[in-house]
């Protein structure tokens, strides 16, 4: 097991051997869970720790790459392959720390703890596998293994009269996006001629051969809807709040947090470079959608009364900026975006992990219930209060470095949504972060909580180490844009590397389908 | 006019409907049954005259089979018939309903 | 007109009467009424049989289905004692239906027969006499296996029929 | 003439003969060993199998009617271990009949020997005889609790519809035979590569539509599913359990014999039509089975839906989506060989066959939660089970042929659709298992050990075929060589 | 990274780091040691303020950069940069020297207080910020502190946050900042795009002897505006443009018209986080800003800069007519702030960035004094602040008195005291400029000046105490009053000690400025420009007249009498609250409300559970088929085969 593979396969094997464990020991299936999530966290530190910006062949580091199935009489060749480059590598960090964060918190549960433990370690081990595959195959694999666990959890730990609806519907949406995109990702397999679904050589053979206008025409948008119903791009947002607010804590982290970044991954990763023509046409109309995101969810946040959703509205506004960064195209603005995944992903993670925390003690969300706990529960409070301040973009929080970057790099291909998107940033986010600090914690102490505790030292443990990650990377953001800049600059030069010299008219896009849907043989 | 090929495939085919008219508009189990009974004799007709048409005798050995099968279909369905009546005391199709959206 | 012609009309007359009668009897309901005329269809069908030079299989036509198989049916619907089926009330719905798809079907097969492209034999002299068949059965292998086969279908409707109509045991 | 062919088909009647002669010597509380014999047997069987064929080279016996190839060697293999498994279930379901246990394990054996013999077909009447074979045994499987007014009710209706198949099955095979002048595939084959005018006759194209016709119907294809739900519904569980998995893939099995060998050179007329029944099909299950309350008769919808997919594999008329089927086939016999075998033990607890006696199914019996789970889980074609790499091949076949004709993309998208839908109600089965309210008895359900076994094989089976598809890929890609179709 | 040798860039960098040295200890570590968290704080900013003074003596004018690597992404390369000169370096100073002061004294205001340690950790955050504001070389850098003020001093005025006023002030302050840095942050960008670096000293060697190269925002623009439209993309309209989101920022954090409406309600916050962030720090931050891209705003064609100083008049105006009628005494002192920002604003505008950086150090040292001693008063009178429940405080306290009155004599710019000179040279620039118009309204502000704060002085200390807590008054202690002694000596004396000529290094004028000495300054302004000096006092002696003519020896307000309708009008602050709750629930609320409506009933309603209901309807039809009716069963299968006979027969080969 190489170090890569370690950091996903120990989840994958402690939830196997969590499933031997009887189930009343529920302190060792603890101790279990949290030891592989923690061992796996340090070794994607030491990843990171060990990753230099060196140039090496292909991008990739820390390679790691077996057969899996090849069968030659049906063209089908599916490999094992992992690797990290800038892109993936902080994700990688982030979903570990991110996991275990989620494994300390999931001390909220009380009932069923095997089948929660169980399920919470191959969520986090299908993860990180799906941001270190290099194989398509396993990449969408990986995605929907931690998916699985993410609906059941919701339905069996979840909160809330939703429930069940929530379930369904996140369970349905997903699967719906995760279709698209993999119908995408096969016809990529197929258009591409390649016959392969490895990331490095499909790079490969679309340089020496680029897929004709047609085929990208067709796949990009699969791929851009696909991933974009992963990521919760507006209009097929309304899963993600739904789903947030009911799931239990932990899931919630690590779905908002991470897994949902991998349709963001995805598009980057194989959509914008393989398909520069296909997504000229695209980004354009992507860049508008964004505004949903930024602008509208934002608003919509702005009116929720219950914490959870009016944190699962922001967490869909802050989709639209990445979304904006990769559609700029720019250095700048898709290495912002990139920074924005990670520092949204220990946001969310905080932030839900804070709700959660709230919810234990006080028993609702509702924010017209709470007020004044400040004074209760100082260091939830201020672990709050970092965390909406963060989310509204404040500097010293990696969030402000990415999406500034995202703006700096977006206003020249796109400025009025950039512009509004600044609306969105600076402005209605903070209304609605302050809101909310404003009716939870600040106002007159009410005599209902009164008796309310503060975190214990352990539970403090998770929302230090998130806040630490998001004031560190803001600190020192170079830590990973050094890293991140060179491998997506590699993608930029085959996104720009465009076959026509500038974005393809709606026209021309048509006429081209058309001529391929005549030249295609009619039914045998 | 002479009569030929097409003659005896017209009345099998004719047959065929007769008994699949039968089926879907008799009520009575056993009634239907026998239509299918007359489906098969189409069948057998038709088997027949392609067999002296063809000069191949395969045709008429199919025939045997199915006069076979039929045979055990028959033997089996009735007594299938006959315990189900035992049950509800009915062979109209409309009272065996329990099953069903 | 030749005799075989005219043979052929009639016992092709007949048939379709008397499956007509099977199915629907304007004169009567009873399930014995249409077993009768079961045996009838039988019967001239072995006549067209017999025309078909198909002799052997006209025999096993008379003596196995109208003689066997349909008593069989006759049998059961004495054990059952089936009175005559009563009215009830007419789908017409149902009725339109069902007989316009068969129409669809009577219409389609009709229409694929008549294609005008069946390969008749100029003179065929195919005869189907006991012998014939003897020899095609058993000398080639393709129908030794369906037989054997068909040797095993006839034991487990034998067991079928026991297990389905022994009196329950209590 | 090389009879030892089949030998394999001999064996399971000689089992089932004996089976049958046994019950005289063996006393009632007893009858259950003569089930372990059974599944003995049929595993002797399986394992010979792997000793006596290698299905490399083509064999014909009986005037080429019979044939033992890669195909038939892989479906018989695949019915032998769904038999076994069925038979396991069968053996711990047999308390529930007055008599005839051991008459219940033969019978299951004689249909096993139908669908070997039909895995064989290469000749429409083989073709027919052992397809007879399977649906008069099935009568008798269907109706065998005959203290239930369901199970007989269950059993006219497969009657009746199955001989009214049967009818239009005849007739096409006697059209075909009229058209052509042979019955044998290979010969029909020849000729229409002969005889260029023989493809363009309705009279064929008529007859092929017939036999058609009378395989949807083992397969359970729209227009042709109709009868599915209820007799699911209606049958004794082991019964509805070899009905989904052994019945339709012998139904598979002919089909491909009939489009690969039978008549490659028209298959691809029938691509519209294939297309427009998977379409269909997928819709039909998978949109009924939503407000579906009965467990059996869900599975019997969610089969219907599983017919669909296997059409795809069809409708692209190659060896990636022939090969794909076997491989769907596979995960699905594990798979669903799970669902009914913890259902049968829940029904049986429970009383009833309603999805709320699921209800606290994850406390009284964690093994059979997760089984039943790892089942829905992998019907709904998730990773990383079996279910899940069977879809992927169909699906990535299905959007191959997208690129010659753009009608394939939409069959995907209702394959989507489908797969979506299908979701909906494999999780609310997974909902009531672990987070319905009202589960009233918790008392902990006893799992004998025979049933462990088989959960054992079942979730070994489609984590294999889900994690490990390699070897498994490489035998279903061996075995459609044998048909005459495109890469 | 690798940090210049430089050691004054070290030294600047430890005054930096030192307060967030001091904060993050006492949040982590000694949050419950009160007494060494105040003196962490104290002894960081002293520290500093030593530091600052060691630069200010030890480094020459040249401008002093110091640079660490931040972030380097493309043409985006943004330094964790210092720059040391002048303007800095003043800045310095004053930050640190005043806030000095407001420490020492917090220490006394606050005592007893819950939550003293996190009192003087949020104070040693904000100073950090302050000074990153002060030292920033790069836009970037500066952004990031201007937003770090802004959440240091949300969580100031919200100390009290059990208060809902304090809560509900500090989110108004937060939201209405970020609307000013909206702007600004856009003008970042724009700047960066059109300039290629975010950093002052590359950005003005970048327009040296150049016009604003606008090419870079020209199609973008032209994108916006459907077309490259010429009054989109001229030049002029463009560096306007530039040079007014960057504005917006000073908007923002200086208070101005239209975003001034924060301020007086910051005023919940405890008093000496008025005095530092109301007066003297923050809200100059913009005016600092200003400064510090003043080559920004000057480029030849654009006019942002005749806006920049009418807004600057306008608040000036505006805010000294709503003083007139406030009664809180921290209120009256707040507008007093906006109208003396107004005023700094239109110094920037009137090209005179010296004047307005002359004005910002005298007004920081005077308005800490004034808003310290009036945080003494309220201190004294059990926290009243209505200046009418007080009066006749000048015997109970002396030393406030005597020093909150050189701080309204600075205020009100009475010669010599240090408010005099500044107001003086912004006049002056007026005059320079030939502009009239502002002239006469600088010259009438100032006679409000004077106005209101002899009637805050009059009503307040003189007279007899109108309440039972303003009769018990007695004089605050040591660590409060100091602090206001200390404060007063500038106040009297750093009009003349040649701050104006100091920071005029930095900008270059056509009557360049000579330090002649603290005599030869003291009497500058006559000769420099009679009519400013004259014009001014004058002012001063009439406002005062009127204020002592209505507000000697009275216990009710007389003014509303004679100007009516005005005073109400002043009072309710011209209902700029009332119209911008109006406006933003008109608009931004009701968009918010509709896009609920659209989430919740078109898209998760209607679409979403549309597409569920109606699968779930063909569901439950579709299996209507499955009647259990054999006779329908037969006949469905009948009519299969048709359609599958028919669909191939008929549809599928035509050549039959």
């Amino acid at each position: 097991m190489s170090l890569l593979s370690a950091i996903f396969l120990l989840p994958l094997l402690a939830a196997l051997v969590v499933l031997c464990i009887p189930r009343n020991y529920k302190f060792v299936i603890r101790l279990v869970t949290l030891g592989a999530t923690v061992a796996s966290m340090l070794l994607a530190l030491t990843l990171f720790a060990k990753y230099n910006a060196a140039p090496v062949e292909n991008g990739f580091k820390f390679v790691e790459r077996h057969a899996w199935v090849s069968v030659s009489a049906l063209k089908l060749d599916i490999g094992w392959h992992l690797g990290v480059d800038g892109i993936n590598l902080g994700l990688i960090v982030m979903g570990a720390i991110v996991a275990f964060a989620a494994a300390c918190v999931s001390r909220e549960i009380k009932r069923l703890e095997k089948e929660y433990y169980t399920l919470l370690l191959v969520m986090t081990g299908g993860i990180l596998g799906a941001f270190a595959s290099l194989n398509l195959f396993f990449f969408y694999f990986f995605h929907e293994l931690a998916l699985v666990p993410t609906f059941i959890m919701i339905g069996v730990w979840g909160h809330g009269e939703n429930r069940n609806y929530a379930t369904f519907k996140i369970t349905i949406y997903l699967s719906l996006g995760a279709l698209i995109a993999l119908a995408g990702l096969i016809a990529l397999y197929i258009q591409s001629g390649a016959n392969t679904f490895d990331i490095v050589d499909l790079t490969k053979a679309v340089k020496a051969r680029p897929l004709p206008l047609a085929a990208q025409s067709l796949i990009f948008p699969l791929l851009l809807f696909g991933f974009g119903i992963l990521v919760s791009l507006w209009p097929f947002h309304t899963w993600a709040p739904l789903g947030y607010g009911a799931a239990p804590t932990a899931t919630a982290m690590l779905h908002a947090g991470v897994l949902k970044k991998f349709g963001l991954y995805g598009l980057l990763r194989v959509g914008i470079p393989l398909m520069p023509d296909g997504a000229a046409a695209w980004l354009e109309i992507l860049a508008f959608l964004c505004l949903g995101n930024i602008v509208y969810c934002g608003l919509v946040a702005m009116r929720q009364k219950d914490l959870n959703l009016l944190i699962g509205n922001s967490s869909v506004a802050h989709m639209g900026f990445i979304f904006l960064g990769i559609a700029s195209l720019s250095l700048v603005g898709v290495t912002g975006a990139v920074v924005v995944m990670v520092a949204h992903g220990f946001l969310a993670a905080l932030t839900f992990g804070l709700s959660g925390a709230l919810r234990e003690k006080t028993g609702t969300l509702e924010m017209e219930k709470l007020g004044g706990l400040l004074r209760q529960i100082p260091f939830l409070g201020a672990a709050l209060v970092m965390a909406m301040l963060a989310g509204c973009g404040l500097p010293g929080f990696a969030n402000f470095v990415g999406e500034a970057m995202v703006l700096f790099g977006s206003w020249r291909a796109f400025p009025l949504v950039t512009t509004l998107a600044t609306w969105g940033a600076l402005i209605i986010g903070a209304v609605y972060m302050l809101r909310a600090v404003r009716n939870i914690l600040h106002g007159p102490e009410k005599s209902e909580w009164a008796a309310l505790k503060d975190a214990s030292a352990w539970a403090k443990v998770p929302f230090v180490l998130l806040l630490a990650a998001l004031l560190l990377l803001g600190v020192w953001p170079r830590l990973l844009t050094d890293k991140i800049q060179p491998s997506v600059a590699t993608i930029l030069t085959m996104a720009n590397a465009k076959t026509a010299d500038k974005a393809p008219r709606p026209s021309d896009v048509k006429k081209a389908v058309g001529e391929a849907k005549q030249r295609a043989v009619q039914p045998r | 006019m002479n009569v030929g090929l097409e003659h005896y495939l017209t009345v099998s085919a004719m047959l065929f409907c007769l008994g699949l008219l039968g089926v879907i508009l008799r009520r009575n189990v056993l009634v239907i049954y026998m239509s299918l009974e007359l489906m098969l004799n189409a069948a057998n007709l038709a088997l027949v005259a392609f067999s002296r048409f063809n000069e191949n005798l395969t045709g008429q050995m199919m025939v045997f089979f199915i006069i076979t099968v039929a045979a055990a279909e028959v033997a089996v369905g009735l007594a299938l018939i006959v315990a189900l009546y035992r049950k509800r005391q009915s062979a109209h199709v409309e009272d065996l309903t329990s099953l069903k959206l | 007109m030749a005799l075989p012609d005219i043979l052929f009309y009639l016992f092709a007359f007949l048939t379709l009467l008397f499956g007509a009668l099977v199915v629907a009897n304007p004169f009567s309901r009873n399930p014995v009424t249409s077993a009768m005329f079961l045996v009838l269809t039988i019967c001239a069908m072995a006549g067209l049989f017999v025309l078909l030079n198909a002799f052997f299989l006209a025999a096993v036509q008379i003596l196995v289905y109208a003689g066997a198989v349909m008593v069989l049916f006759l049998f059961v619907i004495m054990l059952l004692d089936l009175k005559e089926e009563q009215r009830r009330k007419i789908n017409l719905f149902g009725i339109v239906t069902g007989t316009g798809a068969v129409l669809g079907l009577g219409f389609l097969l009709t229409r694929t027969i008549w294609g005008g492209d069946l390969n008749q034999a100029a003179n065929p002299r195919v005869i189907g006499d006991t012998k014939a068949l003897g020899l095609e059965l058993f000398t080639k292998g393709q129908f030794l296996l369906p037989f054997e086969i068909v040797s095993v279908l006839l034991l487990v409707a034998m067991v079928g029929v026991i297990l389905l109509s022994k009196k329950e045991l209590k | 003439m090389n009879a030892s062919l089949i030998v394999l088909e001999l064996a399971v009647v000689v089992l089932g003969l004996v089976v049958l002669v046994q019950d005289w010597f063996t006393p009632a509380k007893d009858r259950r060993t003569l089930g372990f014999g059974a599944v003995l047997g049929v595993a002797v069987v399986l394992f010979y199998s792997f000793f006596a064929f290698d299905g490399t080279e083509t064999l014909y016996a009986f005037g080429n009617a019979y044939v033992l190839d890669g195909l038939a060697l892989w479906f018989k293999r695949f019915f032998l271990l769904a038999a076994l498994l069925v038979l396991l279930m069968a053996t711990e379901f047999s308390d529930r009949f007055d008599a005839g246990q051991s008459e219940f394990f033969a019978l299951i054996l004689f249909a096993l020997a139908g669908m070997m013999f039909a895995a064989s077909a290469n000749d429409f009447m083989l073709l027919f005889v052992s397809l007879e074979l399977i649906t008069v045994t099935f009568y008798v499987l269907v109706s065998f609790l005959r203290r239930r007014v369901e199970s007989l009710e269950a059993g006219v209706k497969y009657l009746i519809l199955g001989a009214l198949s049967s009818g239009f099955l005849v007739y096409g095979i006697a059209l075909i035979f009229g058209a052509s002048g042979t019955m044998n595939f290979n010969e029909l084959a020849d000729k229409l590569t002969n005889n260029s005018a023989l493809g363009h006759k309705p009279l064929l194209t008529a007859g092929i539509l017939l036999v058609l016709v009378g395989l949807g119907f083992k397969m359970a294809a729209v227009p042709f599913q109709i009868w599915a739900p209820d007799v699911y519904q209606g049958s004794p569980t082991p019964t509805t359990a070899f009905l989904s998995v052994g019945s339709k893939a012998a139904g598979v099995v002919l089909l491909m014999r009939l489009l690969g060998t039978a008549i490659p050179d028209l298959a691809f007329n029938l691509e519209k039509l294939l297309m427009a029944m998977a379409a269909a099909t997928i819709l039909y299950g998978s949109l009924c089975a939503i407000p579906q309350r009965n467990l059996k008769r869900l599975l019997g919808y969610s089969s219907i839906a599983s017919a669909g997919y296997l059409l795809l594999g069809f409708a692209v008329m190659n060896k990636a989506g022939s090969s794909a089927v076997l491989y769907y086939l596979a995960g699905y016999l594990f798979t669903v060989l799970a669902a009914f075998t913890v259902i049968a033990v829940v029904v049986q607890q429970a009383g009833a066959e309603d999805i709320s006696s699921l209800a606290g199914l994850a406390q009284r019996s964690p093994l059979l939660a997760t089984s039943l789970t790892l089942a829905m889980v992998s019907l709904a074609g998730i990773p990383p089970l079996a279910g899940f790499f069977g879809k992927f091949l169909l699906l990535k076949a299905v959007i191959a042929e997208g690129v010659r004709w753009h009608a394939y993309y939409w069959l995907f998208a209702v394959a989507v659709v489908g797969v979506l839908i299908s979701l909906y109600y494999y999780f609310g089965v997974v909902k009531a298992i672990y987070w319905s309210k009202g589960a009233t008895d918790l008392s902990p359900i006893p799992v004998s050990l025979p049933t462990k076994f088989a959960l054992l094989v079942c979730i070994v089976g489609m984590f294999w075929l889900g994690l490990n598809p390699d070897g498994a890929l490489e035998l279903a890609v061996e075995a459609v060589k044998a048909l005459k179709l495109t890469a | 990274m690798e940090p210049t040798s430089s050691i004054a860039g070290t030294t600047a960098l430890l005054v930096l780091l030192l307060p967030l040295l001091a904060a993050i200890g006492i949040t982590l570590f000694w949050k419950k040691d009160e007494e060494f968290s105040a003196q962490l704080s104290i002894g960081a900013i002293a520290l500093g303020f030593a530091l600052s003074l060691g630069i200010f003596a030890f480094t020459g004018d040249k401008a002093i950069e110091a640079n660490f690597n931040w972030l380097s992404v493309g043409d985006l390369k943004v330094s964790f940069g210092l720059l040391l000169d002048p303007l800095s370096k003043l800045m310095l100073l004053v930050v640190t020297g005043v806030g000095l002061m407001i420490h020492i004294y917090s220490r006394g205001y606050l005592q007893g207080d819950r939550s003293y340690s996190r009192y003087f950790a949020s104070l040693s955050l904000f100073t950090f910020s302050m000074l990153g504001i002060v030292l920033a070389n790069n836009l970037f850098m500066m952004f990031v502190f201007w937003e770090l003020v802004g959440v240091s001093s949300y969580l100031l005025i919200g100390f009290w946050f059990e208060k809902n006023s304090a809560a509900d002030a500090a989110k108004k302050a937060f939201l209405t900042n970020r609307i000013g840095d909206f702007g600004f942050i856009l003008g970042i960008i724009l700047t960066w795009l059109a300039l290629g670096s975010v950093n002052f000293a590359e950005l003005a060697h970048a327009l040296e002897g150049k016009a604003f190269p606008f090419a870079s925002l020209t199609e973008p623009l032209g994108k916006i505006a459907g077309g490259t439209q010429w009054w989109i993309v001229h030049p002029n309209v463009l560096a306007t443009l530039v040079g007014l989101l960057l504005f917006m920022g000073a908007m923002g954090k200086s208070a101005q018209f239209p975003l001034h409406v924060w301020l007086p309600d910051a005023m919940e916050g405890p008093t000496p986080v008025s005095a530092l962030i109301h007066a003297a720090t923050m809200v100059a931050a913009g005016v600092f800003m200003l400064c510090r891209i003043f080559f920004l705003l000057e480029i030849p064609g654009s006019h942002a800069l005749e806006f920049i100083a009418w807004i600057g008049g306008g608040t000036a105006l505006l805010a000294a007519v709503m003083a007139l009628q406030q009664n809180d005494i921290k209120r009256i002192l707040a507008y007093s702030t906006l109208s003396q920002l107004g005023y700094m604003v239109m110094a920037v505008g009137l090209h005179s960035p010296r004047s307005a950086m002359f004005h910002l150090t005298t007004h920081a040292a005077f308005k800490a004094l004034l808003f310290l001693g009036a945080g003494s008063v309220i201190f004294a009178c059990h926290h009243e602040q209505n200046i009418w429940k007080m009066g006749g405080l000048r015997d109970a306290m002396p030393r406030t008195w005597w020093t909150f009155r050189w701080g309204t004599l600075a205020l009100c710019g009475v010669w010599p005291f240090a408010g005099f000179f500044s107001k003086d040279a912004i006049l002056a620039s007026a005059l320079e400029h030939n502009n009239i118009p502002l002239f006469v309204l600088g010259v009438f502000i100032a006679g409000l000046t004077t106005f209101y704060m002899s009637r805050l002085v009059l009503v307040a200390f003189c007279g007899n105490a109108r309440s039972e807590e303003a009769s018990h008054a007695h004089e605050s202690p040591g660590v409060m009053t100091w602090p206001l002694v200390v404060l007063a000596v500038p106040t009297l004396l750093a009009g003349a000690v040649g701050i104006d000529a100091y920071i005029g290094k930095l900008f270059p004028s056509e009557h360049p400025l000579h330090d002649g000495g603290f005599l030869e300054n003291l009497f500058a302004p006559f000769n420099h420009n009679i009519f400013a000096a004259s014009f001014g006092l004058l002012a001063v002696v009439a406002g005062y007249q009127i204020a002592s003519a209505l507000y000697v020896n009275t216990d009710r307000d007389r003014l509303p009498e004679k100007i009516g309708v005005l005073a109400k009008m002043a009072r309710d602050r011209f209902y700029f609250d009332e119209l911008y709750e109006w406006f933003i629930s008109v608009t931004q609320e009701t968009l918010a409300r509709v896009a609920d409506w659209v989430d919740r009933w078109i898209i998760a309603g209607l679409l979403v559970r549309g597409t569920h209901g109606t699968t779930e309807l063909f569901g439950r039809a579709l299996r209507l088929v499955q009647t259990g009716s054999l006779q329908t069963y037969a006949f469905l299968f009948a009519a299969g085969v048709v359609l599958v006979l028919a669909w191939q027969l008929l549809l599928q080969s035509p050549a039959h």
